[in-house]
């Protein structure tokens, strides 16, 4: 009822002892996340909110068998705590981190391809599937465990859908917000995949933004192979074209990116797109009940 | 980080890409001054600013005797130049270049990029060069060759030999080996520089078969600049919006729109949603104000400032879906904006998410005036009355 | 009856205007090679020995449809020739040239991680499918078809095992040159596992040498999941540690890569090898009746 | 290509690893000198030769007075150093590199290769320095420790640290972010520089933490030295043999032995399989020479020639596989290589392959006397004859 995190999710905090990464370790313990170790180089033998701090990710394999990692790492050395916990294995690996460097996520795509890891983000608020685990930073009240998958490239946008979807009865299998960066590990379609093979994973919420053509293609791809319903949503019909709106990933260039086509290319695809958000609640709601 | 015309033709010449020879002024006396050190006729006068579309604009302008130099100077230096990618009040000129004009024989387009479905350096070469490229993709992009570059190997001669050699005609022989190292060094120049983009629109072919950049753009990549130190100096704050380099200082992620209704809210995505809101409720936005995760009471304050300046702004709607930014962080920081500054239009408030609570006993207990939204479609609806 | 080359295959020669190039398009050619296309940079447009000359190698495979190229460009350009085709797509890239420096192969190593292409050499003769094509510079008359597989890292060494097996009347189904070189495209192992699907061979002679443990590494492989007979021969039993016998990839280092113990390891792993390079012919023979 | 230890000293000097002070010398008049300029006692006197084993030859020296350094100098300077690797004949000293000692607190291992298997750039690093290599690998292989670098993305501080933190003690945190700095370093001049191998044994650390290479090492490929000109100016051709050298004056790679068959082949597999078809015949064979598949009649002639200087030489073994290499063209350059030199022993000729008949027909028609064999099992039992 789940995908790529649930009670078998052993998580290690990559900068653990920062202000950031030891305040959102005690949020994922208080939600019942396993968070079986941290790393901060120089600063290992320590511990934080009880989790042992090690040097390095291969220490943090050896000792603790951790699986997922969360990074909370500064943007210079992001792309090389990415890297670091792909060349040790792990499954999963969360980078919240905001502001990488274009070019080293160059370098990471580049080696991810070559690496069995699942990245999500950067730039995101992470991947929870509720009431199993959550890694990240997303309130973890306002979700619930049930049918619906959400797939986001936003962050407090996610949360007032998971508010809205819960607040109507539907719970989330799980919710992945996939980073705002202009490159990121995963996209939509990656997901859906992985979605369409859940048994437990009714409808799919996919809410897009301006820029790039991540949308266009989901839709392309939900059409051809997706057989479960979707809604979806698109932020930014009002930006403007040229200017980055809050996310590095969000902009309209060269004519490509905007909301519009996006919108028209999923409803293409026989795509359900609220328009609307105060309402998109509702719309999944009868959706979903159709189905 | 834009880079003016100017600058990034100095990065060019260093990088051995030629650049016609030219002079950037910032006063009109120096114009003449000019003149007798670049070679002409013809000279070519172009205003240096950030904004695109500049020949449409009539910023660039070229002249045939020194004293049109001069005139064609002080015509722009201190204007305001408005062109299809500014607003209708324009942009000030504050500096001219001043380069001797090349005899063209063939203009074509050159940029790099980051592509983001392969998340490869990708450069896209056209024989359509002089023109808005957009326009070209849109009307024929059979004209528009593109080379993903693989980070592992780097720029190798037959990406570039590839984007020539599929030209109808050819470039002749002459000029191939000066174009690919053209091409090579604009590679070299945006992995080196964390360039975002960097563009030759046009790379021209003079009939004896020598390359020249006409114009050129770089972009920095703004997440790079803490390598990029020596970069920072070509930034220019001249270019940018008051409010937005004011917001800007604040780490407040705000763009100036056109709209009456001013928005405030957490996240970008939210933010952008809460934009969309505002024009289905029949208003239109005058901002994009993303106050982020880990706003403080101060920065929200700053936040309700910055929108009021804009005086265009006929109310505002704040929407926080509390996460790690708690509710009555934000509802201090109103409230202390209000003592700061009057705030002079409706303020339509919805809260949700952590500390919701707190938040609105605080605003409750203010001597703010404000308008409660339980939801974004109550928020609507009160903007919707506020325009109407 | 044969592995990566056979009649389907259409040539492309990089630098086929240089000396080699030419020659070998005509030796090519003679033996009955279908080399459709050559390609030289800024000579598209030529002919040699009526092969029409192309400027890329993505203009060679739309207008001709090459599936395979064979490239005797100058080591400093080498590696770019090889990503070239690559790029383009080609099945198979045969790699002539000597000296290529190890970086180059370094980064082409990495390429070809994410391609499909098969990369033979550099630094090796290339490889033949006797009667149906040659793809390299080996002497052709030497060749006949039949049962079985030669794989080697040496030129001449296996044209005199080539020239004692067709002695003894024993033909070949493909024999391949991987090369001399440290880093080369494709080891022992990713042949046998071709040849082990190769209904028509029915042995494989395998001509190590020296340097690495690609020997030592095909012997655990044979072991476990090699079910044809293997003959093995190693040169380099009377070679000095830390001098690079003509190859670049022949050397003892660190302790490393001695005839040694890749007989040893050979032999451990139940292949016959032939001590005798005199006799080789005969024991191939031998071992073949038997089984 | 090997640089000395004072020349790769330079190059980490120059790159920012820390070198104790030092200074070549070449005479032993400029001894006194070094002494004056650089601090000590102790004074460390180190001969300069590419062959590895030089302490185990006593080719460094430790001395505490700078009359010791004068007498250690002029002790190594000229004098011919027998060393495990190099034969018993030894190699001259032609230069002695004079340092500040400096005390050791704890030695590692730290070298840089490229992986055969994996094909990346990989660098070892241990604890057990100061030490044979391959004897630590040999007897505690859990010692030694290796980083495979990704060329897509580079050297980074993860790397680093999995090497460090993985001691056991692991380094003391005043001197991590120097063996950090080291360990970069050494990765960029092996890419910069296109080594083969980058060497430092012992890496050391000093009481005060401070971090130095006490001994460094540099390969060069070879094959890359066509962009690594300034290089070129490093190599040292003292340190060859002289036929050796002379051989790679006309491009045949000929490497000499301590045997007396000499052999002349096409292909290096082929050239190291007729060395083993000497040995199993009971000779010992004097050299591994593959003249290649383009080789000229006059480099065949020089070939024969440079053999024969040894003389050591018994017997010679010509070994042709026909291929490009034509048969005709081998017999004449053997025929013409007799004409000038008198070929005082015996020559066992095998030929096959392309233009066969001619050859033979050659040798036949010439004044040479020689022994045909008509394949490499008869050229076995020639051979063995000519030694019994």
């Amino acid at each position: 009822m789940s995908i790529l995190v649930d009670e078998r999710t052993r998580v290690v905090v990559q900068g653990i002892t920062g202000r950031e990464g030891a305040f959102h370790t005690k949020q994922m313990l208080e939600y019942g996340t396993v968070v079986a170790a941290g790393v901060t180089p120089g600063k290992g033998g320590r511990e934080v909110e009880g989790v042992p701090v090690f040097n390095t990710i291969k220490q943090a394999v050896e000792e603790e068998g951790v699986n997922v990692s969360c990074i909370f790492v500064p943007p210079p050395f992001a792309a090389d705590a990415i890297i670091d916990s792909a060349s040790a294995g792990l499954e999963v690996i969360v980078c919240i981190t905001e502001g990488i460097p274009v070019l080293d996520m160059v370098k990471v795509a580049s080696l991810l391809k070559n690496e069995k890891s699942v990245l999500i983000g950067p730039n995101c608020p992470g991947i929870i599937s509720p009431g199993k685990t959550k890694v990240g930073i997303m309130p973890g009240p306002i979700h619930k465990p049930g049918p619906m998958a959400v797939i986001s490239r936003s962050g407090t946008l996610t949360y007032e859908v998971v508010y809205q979807l819960t607040g109507t009865g539907l719970g989330q299998s799980t919710c992945i917000g996939i980073g705002g960066d202009p490159l990121i590990g995963t996209t939509f379609i990656d997901h859906l995949k992985r979605f369409k093979e859940d048994p437990e994973t009714e409808g799919v919420v996919l809410i897009g933004e301006i820029g790039g053509t991540a949308e266009e293609e989901a839709a392309d791809y939900i059409r051809e192979e997706f057989n479960k319903p979707v809604i979806a949503f698109i932020a930014g019909q009002t930006a403007p074209p040229g200017r980055r709106m809050g996310h590095a990933g969000a902009i309209i260039s060269g004519g490509q990116g905007k909301a519009e086509d996006k919108i028209n290319a999923l409803q293409a695809a026989g795509i359900r797109v609220a328009l609307n958000l105060g309402t998109l609640g509702e719309t999944v709601q009868k959706v979903m009940e159709k189905s | 980080m834009k880079l003016h015309e100017y600058q990034a033709k100095d990065i060019f010449g260093k990088s051995g890409i030629p650049v016609p020879n030219g002079q950037v002024v910032t006063a009109v006396d120096q114009a003449t001054r000019a003149t007798q050190i670049i070679s002409g006729p013809p000279w070519v006068v172009k205003a240096q600013v950030h904004a695109g579309g500049r020949g449409k604009g009539g910023g660039v302008k070229v002249v045939h005797y020194p004293y049109e130099v001069v005139t064609a100077t002080e015509s722009l230096l201190g204007k305001h130049l408005v062109t299809p990618q500014t607003g209708p009040e324009g942009v000030t000129v504050n500096q001219v270049l001043i380069e001797e004009g090349i005899e063209i024989n063939r203009e074509y387009y050159l940029s790099m990029i980051v592509d983001r479905s392969t998340a490869c350096p990708t450069m896209i070469f056209s024989q359509a060069g002089g023109m808005e490229i957009e326009e070209v993709a849109a009307r024929s992009s059979e004209l528009i060759l593109k080379e993903h570059i693989d980070p592992a190997v780097g720029w190798m001669m037959h990406n570039a030999r590839n984007l020539l050699y599929s030209q109808e005609p050819p470039p002749p022989v002459g000029a191939l080996s000066a174009l690919m190292s053209v091409m090579a060094n604009v590679y070299k120049i945006f992995m080196t520089l964390d360039c975002t983009l960097v563009e030759i629109n046009p790379l021209v072919l003079t009939k004896d078969r020598k390359v020249f950049a006409l114009d050129a753009k770089v972009d920095i990549d703004d997440n790079a600049l803490f390598r990029q130190k020596e970069l920072l100096l070509l930034d220019d704050p001249r270019e940018k919006d008051p409010l937005e380099l004011m917001a800007e200082k604040y780490h407040l992620n705000y763009i100036r729109l056109d709209g009456n209704i001013g928005a405030m809210v957490n996240g970008a995505g939210l933010a952008m949603a809460t934009m969309d809101v505002i024009k289905m409720a029949g208003a239109e936005p005058a901002n994009f104000l993303d106050v982020g995760g880990g706003a403080s009471e101060d920065m929200i304050t700053k936040g309700v400032e910055i929108i009021l300046k804009d005086r265009r702004v006929k109310a505002i709607l704040i929407n926080i879906f509390g996460g790690i930014l708690r509710c009555d962080v934000l509802a201090r920081g109103v409230v202390a904006a209000a003592k700061k500054t009057s705030i002079r239009v409706p303020l339509i408030v919805r809260l949700e998410g952590t500390n919701v609570k707190e938040g609105r006993e605080i605003l409750r207990n203010s001597d703010l005036k404000f308008l409660v939204a339980r939801d974004l479609g109550e928020a609507a609806d009160l903007v919707s009355k506020q325009v109407s």
